[in-house]
């Protein structure tokens, strides 16, 4: 009846595999996959270069690893961020007094009528387009979705007859906030970082392929995949590896999130 | 069961998918319209103009599209041959001293507003260019004119303050352009000239529609109406030519235009010379680039020929200096900075500087984003850390390293014709003070044909040696058009894409 | 004359078998109560007769329909979309969940009447919804057909699904639980409107409760339901009386009717969950009886108008465990039962009624006790109290 | 009711006010003075000074705010200091492009995904509901420009079937303007339809559970009936929360999708204003795209009271 083995395992699969990809770059690339090489310009996939090289003969696979590692520093920067600002926020929404919940939640519908896309166009304008203002543009536009979700979490929790023991036994809100609510509401943050990692490679790489995420000769999945355009009619390959990049990735976390949600949420278990 | 709930949603999809499919059949019309005489000629191009008014707004955009076109100045030049030719101007003479310029103007000219063209207009012409009206850094062109003279209508005089050689030729450009006193208001959406073609409309994101005037003084062009059309990116140009939207793409697509048509006998491929130097600029006044060892030390790190195939497929010519092929103080210097990255480090060591950390700040265009790619690549080579920063162009990298120079090494095409002249002004971008240079240059200015040819060749010479900047490659001119347009320019040597010469055939 | 048959009803997923061979008729205005604790199958034998088994749960077997030509087990979904809430009807144990949210009370009730064509067009289907919403005794019911369900109670709500089962005129109505999720105050009046509703129009009654005090009230006969199979069957009076099954006398001896004196007697261990029954007997895991010889399916015994299925019944006690005595109820006027005719606190039929008579004391939430059931016509009613046998 | 719209406007309102505080101080923040960038790289200090005087970006900056922002409501967004054009009427103009686009994109969106994220939920144990579920996850996955390249390459380029880009207004040539809207509009409406996919699915899941689905069968409707007549509905409140979300989304994608496709929206103008660093524009458009986002938002909340009585007042 529940499908909470195939999400998770193939999520965590795809997950591992890009984290490892990324971790591998560190260490290991086939090639260097910035030098730029003319004598092995679009070179066809074959045994020296696995997926060919692109327009300035740089091997393709080395830059999808040095890509991972760019897409995945985004998403746990932008998603970090997110998550570090938007929990306290969400958990202080619930627990303080009534007027600072309305006002984070008030405030929270304002931010996220500034999608990521708007204010990292914005931010790049004001600060010059690079991977920082991306990685800060989504992770604002990220910190009302984990703020909503850590006070409706919050909010159930304290509502539990243990937490309201302990209030009435006089433990500190802090106190109670870090060993009951934080540890309660953790699972559906987990949740939520998958998604919105998700999200945050989407958005690194539309922002790429705008020119307004990372800087060249950084590889990036979608700096790559703006680069491939321009060899549509020639190399349509080139595209296809970062594309896929992509969706896979994305897929990957999606996956995750399902998976983990079925984990944490057994509602819900049948649902996706 | 749920059949029944799907055939809505089924039918709609159908619905949407059959309305798509009529319309792709119905309308192969407008496809097709173009082979009517009066089907606009739809050119693609890529630096859309923020606002129609060259005096205020700098780049390349405006002129391209409106000079020579909408707007014409009293000589132009010829595009086949380089030389300077009559325009509004029938003849003109020139003293002895090289002060005193007499032009004899054509009669029955109109602008497009209907105002006939007299010597006061020249007079108000070149007189704007010198005031506050004018804003933009090509103005100073005008600065060795001292005065303007209406002799009659038809006899407009020009004096300079000092012989200048170069003067006449800068009239073929923007400062040159011809305006109406009565027609200077709103410049920047409606420009009124004397030009054989007219500013229709102006779609802003989309389109600069151009429609022939039936009252143009000369030869009236071909082509009644045409399209500039703009795209932000090459590659739906190529889209756009490819699926018919557009007739030719003009310069700006690159080699990758050329290289989807390759082997389609529905389009032709036309390839010249341009004269856009891709320039390695240099900060030749902060930072290490201010140590000639070290800028030398880039010039030679770098394969001009790899950055070239690389960057921009092979497609431009390489050049040594400031000067394109088609200037006649043109000349190869291949042994000045010789592609060598052993010299190259030697030359940092001795400098003091084995790894210096430089920032590359570039305008974000396609060949200035892969040159910079290449470039970067190769400079590690030797140890120089360059870190490329693509500013949004024009206006990021005008405010930031044209205006204030805040920069170590940028890359931009220079397109402006003859400008191995800037290397004279101290405070232009390169930051670049060689009173050597300068003397030179002025030199130029007054002497014979020969003797400018010999001091420019000399200009020419020097900076290379200082490495002043590095010359990447020159930009080619590569169109692609439907095979049926006639009277494409081979090349580009002046600031303006001229339409009078189109047909179609 | 049995107006429905159900013979061999097997229902099961395509790895578990959820109910076994199901067989019991009902005739016409009989009410029959079906019993067991949850998870023994009778929410899942009332969905398979109405064909309305979750997906992946398949039934076999035969529920045959009176004036129905074809097998409903097994009918195409046509079919049987077209006997529901016309012959056959089926009231819910949710009140609060079972009506759209987003739509018309009246609107609900008028649909089923369109839908079965028994009213014309809308205008028709809407008036003759409001008359069956008096008819259920709801107040006001112009008003409340144009209101929500939200804006009703839950008492008010399981009236506008009784409604919605009787506008038909259905000759079988199911109840699965109908009063469960109601206030102990509510559930008289509600259980009322189902006995006197089936009474006019001479329906046969499935009422499907773990409550057995209900049953003895409502039932004529009874079926005892375990693990999925019908191990007892009988007139309530015999069943109750003298049960035969172990399972039957667990029940009985676990129900809170028998007696508030000695400590509650509950069967011992719990319902296995579904499929993890054991062979033959089903109940020979928690059975006090259970020998060597229940590895066998019981056969079943025919005994007084019913049967069991037990190779170890349970002697007859010489002290009967639950005292069931007829009681005469008079002949009621109309549907609703005067006041008088009650006994206890509870005076008033009325919602308000029931509520003052709930706050005066938890002695009306034992139903029993404060209440009697009349069932028009026959002038007779059960009334339980707890026997001497049950102070064992 | 009249109390709650009283709040909930107020709320808008100081949300609009304080979106256009902090679209007007990011644009002050920005590098560069407007007047030097208008008259470029030689411009004396005098012609700067008078510059500024005639743009008004001499004065105090809550001055210059509180003419702009005064200036929103009747449509007066400035004059841009670099195409010396009004703004207000430029940005009309590209909205109604891009309310083409996101319109047609949700449109394409919402015929993929009603149907089959319904089939999907009605079919969940089976081998097509797994398969819709599947291709969803993957096209979730998809990012919208991939599909624009992938779509402009197959369609326009290989097969000539349709533009590769470019705008016609519906006015001018209403076929040409449908030709030109279906690629672009696929684009947006594929990807986002996938996600919508998966909602509706949720949403039609949890109603199909609800007992109220199966008094509707118990009442005689078949299954589909059933659900279309009690289920859609009910599941329609959930999954408008996500078309809000969706149509903010959309915004955001359209200025992708007009990259991809030439489309003259007002992403493109978005683009275009931080190129040639037209703060005002860009200003207009951030503030534009803030309120469009604002007014879903709310129209989200009414469109919830209309679905779902139990948010209405007692009738």
């Amino acid at each position: 009846m529940t499908r909470t083995p195939a999400a998770l395992v193939v999520g965590g699969a795809i997950v591992g595999i890009v984290v490892a990809a990324a971790l591998l770059s560190f260490v290991w690339t086939p090639y260097d996959a910035v030098q730029v090489d003319p004598g092995t310009r679009l070179a066809p996939p074959g045994f020296a270069h696995w997926l060919g090289t692109d327009t300035f003969g740089r091997d393709v696979v080395s830059q999808l690893l040095v890509g991972a590692r760019t897409t995945l520093f985004v998403g746990v920067v932008a998603v970090g961020l997110a998550g570090v600002v938007g929990t306290p926020i969400g958990i202080l929404a619930a627990m303080g007094p009534p007027w600072l919940g309305e006002l984070v939640m008030r405030t929270n519908d304002l931010v996220l009528a500034f999608p990521a896309l708007l204010l990292a166009i914005m931010f790049g304008a004001v600060y010059g387009p690079s991977t920082l203002t991306a990685m800060v543009a989504i992770g604002i536009a990220t910190v009302p979705s984990f703020a909503r979700l850590a006070r409706g979490g919050a909010l159930q929790v304290l509502a539990t007859e243990y937490v309201l023991a302990a209030r009435s036994a006089g433990r500190p809100r802090t106190a109670i906030a870090v060993r009951h609510v934080l540890p309660n509401i953790a699972g559906l943050l987990l949740v939520q970082a998958s998604v919105s990692f998700a999200i945050a490679v989407l958005a690194e790489a539309a922002l790429s392929f705008l020119g307004f995420g990372t800087r060249p000769p950084t590889p990036s999945w979608g700096r790559m995949l703006q680069e491939a355009q321009q060899f549509l009619y020639l190399k349509p390959e080139l595209a296809l590896w970062p594309g896929l990049a992509i969706a896979i990735a994305v897929l990957g976390f999606n996956l995750l999130g399902d998976g983990l949600r079925d984990r944490f949420d057994p509602r819900l278990a049948d649902r996706r | 069961m749920t059949r029944s709930l799907l055939r809505p949603g089924v039918l709609l999809l159908a619905g949407v998918l059959l309305v798509a499919g009529c319309s792709a059949g119905s309308t192969a019309s407008p496809g097709a319209a173009p082979g009517s005489p009066d089907a606009p000629l739809r050119i693609g191009l890529t630096a859309e103009p923020a606002n129609l008014d060259f005096t205020r707004t700098d780049g390349a955009a405006i002129p391209e599209a409106l000079l020579v076109n909408v707007y014409e100045g009293l000589v132009q030049l010829d595009q086949g041959t380089g030389e300077i030719e009559p325009a509004l101007a029938e003849s003109w003479t020139v003293s002895p001293d090289g002060l005193v310029y007499d032009f004899t103007l054509r009669e029955g000219v109109t602008f497009s507003n209907g105002e006939a063209f007299t010597a006061d207009d020249v007079k108000f012409s070149i007189e704007r260019v010198r005031s506050d009206a004018w804003t933009v850094s090509l103005k100073s062109g005008m600065g060795v004119v001292s005065g303007v003279e209406v002799v009659s209508p038809t006899h407009a005089r020009v004096t300079l303050s000092q012989p200048s050689n170069s003067w006449l030729h800068r009239m073929t450009t923007r400062i040159g352009a011809m305006f109406d006193p009565s027609g200077v208001d709103d410049l920047a959406n409606t420009p009124v000239g004397t030009g054989p073609y007219t500013v229709s409309e102006f779609r802003r994101g989309d389109a600069l529609v151009l429609a022939r005037r039936d009252d143009y003084w000369g030869e009236k062009p071909a082509i009644a109406r045409v399209d500039l059309q703009y795209f932000d990116d090459a590659t739906a140009a190529v889209n756009a030519l490819l699926t018919d939207g557009i007739d030719v793409i003009g310069t700006g697509a690159g080699p990758r235009g050329a290289r989807a048509v390759r082997g389609d006998p529905r389009f032709q491929v036309i390839e010249g010379t341009t004269n856009g130097e891709v320039t390695l600029a240099m900060n030749n006044a902060a930072g290490p680039t201010s140590d000639p060892r070290v800028r030398r030390a880039i010039a030679m790190a770098i394969d001009h020929e790899a950055v070239l195939n690389t960057a921009w497929a092979g497609r431009g010519t390489l050049i040594d200096t400031m000067v394109p092929p088609t200037d006649p103080w043109y000349q190869p210097l291949p042994d000045v900075t010789p592609y060598d990255p052993a010299a190259a480090r030697a030359l940092l060591a001795e400098a003091g500087t084995p790894a210096p950390s430089l920032r590359m700040r570039i305008a974000n265009l396609p060949y200035a984003v892969a040159s910079a790619q290449v470039v970067q690549s190769q400079l590690r080579e030797v140890g120089i850390d360059a870190q490329i920063e693509p500013l949004e162009f024009p206006a990021r990298w005008l405010e930031d390293v044209f205006r204030n120079a805040d920069y170590d090494l940028s890359i931009v095409s220079h397109v402006e014709p003859r400008d191995i002249r800037t290397f004279g002004d101290p405070s232009y971008y390169w930051r670049y003070d060689n009173p050597e240079v300068q003397r030179l240059l002025a030199d130029s200015e007054a002497g014979t044909q020969e003797q400018q040819i010999t001091d420019l060749q000399q200009v020419g010479r020097l900076i290379a040696e200082d490495a002043a900047a590095d010359w990447l490659f020159l930009l080619p001119n590569l169109i692609v058009a439907d095979t049926d347009v006639q009277g494409l320019p081979q090349n580009r040597i002046g600031e303006s894409l001229d339409l009078t010469a189109l047909s179609r055939g | 004359m049995n107006v429905l048959t159900v013979e061999g009803l097997d229902v099961g997923t395509a790895d578990l078998q959820l109910v076994s061979d199901v067989s019991f008729t009902l005739v016409a205005g009989e009410r029959v109560g079906l019993i067991g604790e949850s998870g023994s199958g009778k929410s899942l034998t009332a969905l398979a007769m109405l064909g309305l088994l979750p997906d992946g749960v398949r039934a076999q077997g035969s529920v045959r329909l009176a004036g129905i030509d074809h097998d409903l087990v097994g009918a195409p979904e046509r079919r049987m979309a077209a006997l529901r809430g016309d012959a056959m009807t089926m009231v819910f144990q949710e009140p609060m969940s079972a009506l759209n949210p987003s739509m018309r009370v009246g609107d609900q009730v008028a649909e089923v009447m369109l839908l079965h064509g028994t009213q014309a067009d809308r205008r028709a289907a809407r008036a003759a919804a409001v008359e069956v919403l008096d008819s259920v005794h709801l107040p006001d019911p112009e008003r409340l057909a144009r209101a929500y369900p939200h804006q009703l109670s839950g008492g008010q709500r399981q009236r506008v699904m009784i409604a919605i089962a009787l506008a038909n005129g259905p000759s079988v109505l199911l109840a699965d639980e109908p009063t469960t999720a109601l206030d102990v105050t509510v559930q008289a009046q509600v259980l009322d409107l189902i006995l006197s509703g089936v009474a006019e129009r001479d329906a046969a009654l499935l009422f499907i409760t773990h409550d057995l005090a209900v049953v003895a009230t409502v039932c004529e006969r009874v079926l005892v339901m375990y693990g999925g199979r019908i191990v007892e069957s009988g007139p309530v009076k015999e069943v109750f009386t003298n049960p035969h099954h172990p399972y039957t006398q667990g029940l009985l001896a676990a129900s809170d009717m028998a007696g508030t004196g000695g400590r509650l007697r509950t069967i011992p261990g719990s319902v296995p969950a579904a499929g993890r029954f054991p062979d033959g007997c089903v109940f020979r895991t928690r059975c006090p009886n259970a020998a060597d010889d229940c590895t066998v399916a019981p056969a079943w015994t025919e005994s007084d108008g019913g049967g069991y299925a037990c190779h170890h019944p349970v002697a007859a006690p010489e002290v009967p465990v639950l005292q069931v005595r007829e009681r005469a109820v008079p002949d009621l006027p109309g549907r609703r039962p005067p006041p008088s005719s009650r006994s206890g606190t509870c005076s008033a039929p009325t919602a308000a009624g029931a509520r003052r008579c709930g706050s005066r004391g938890h002695r009306c939430t034992r139903w029993a006790a404060c209440r009697s059931t009349s069932r028009p016509g026959s002038g007779s009613g059960w009334s339980v109290s707890p026997g001497p046998a049950s102070r064992r | 009711m009249v109390l709650q719209l009283v709040r909930r406007t107020a709320v808008f309102a100081v949300s609009l006010v304080v979106a256009s505080v902090v679209a007007f101080a990011f644009m002050s923040v920005l590098p560069g003075d407007p007047a030097r960038v208008a008259l470029g790289v030689n411009a004396t200090e005098e012609a700067v000074a008078a510059t500024r005087a005639a743009f008004g970006t001499d004065r105090p900056l809550v001055v210059q705010y509180l003419d702009w922002v005064g200036g929103l409501p009747v449509g007066d967004f400035g004059r841009s200091y670099v195409t010396a054009v009004d703004i207000g009427p430029q940005i009309v103009d590209r909205l109604l492009v891009t309310t083409w686009l996101v319109l047609s994109g949700m449109a394409v969106a919402l015929v993929v995904a009603v149907p089959l994220g319904v089939l999907a939920a009605m079919r969940h144990r089976s081998a097509g509901g797994t398969v819709i579920s599947a291709f969803s996850q993957v096209g979730v996955a998809v990012p919208s420009f991939l599909a624009g390249i992938l779509l402009v390459t197959v369609f326009a380029v290989r097969l000539g079937w349709l533009p590769s880009g470019g705008w016609v207004p519906p006015a001018q040539d209403p076929v040409e303007f449908l030709r030109r809207l279906v690629l672009p509009a696929l684009a947006l409406g594929l990807v986002q339809g996938a996600v919508l996919t998966r909602y509706i699915r949720s949403a039609v899941l949890d109603v199909l559970r609800e007992d109220y689905l199966r008094t509707a069968r118990s009442k005689g409707l078949t299954p589909g009936r059933a659900l279309v007549r009690h289920g859609l509905r009910n599941a329609a409140i959930p999954v408008v929360t996500v078309l809000g979300l969706q149509l903010a989304t959309l915004l955001v994608g359209a200025v992708v999708v007009e990259r991809v496709f030439v489309i003259p929206g007002l992403g493109s103008l978005l683009l275009d204003g931080v190129a040639n660093r037209d703060l005002l524009l860009v200003q207009g458009v951030v503030i534009v795209i803030v309120l469009a986002v604002l007014v879903v938002n709310f129209l989200v909340d009414v469109a919830y009271t209309v679905l779902d009585p139990r948010l209405r007042r007692a009738t």
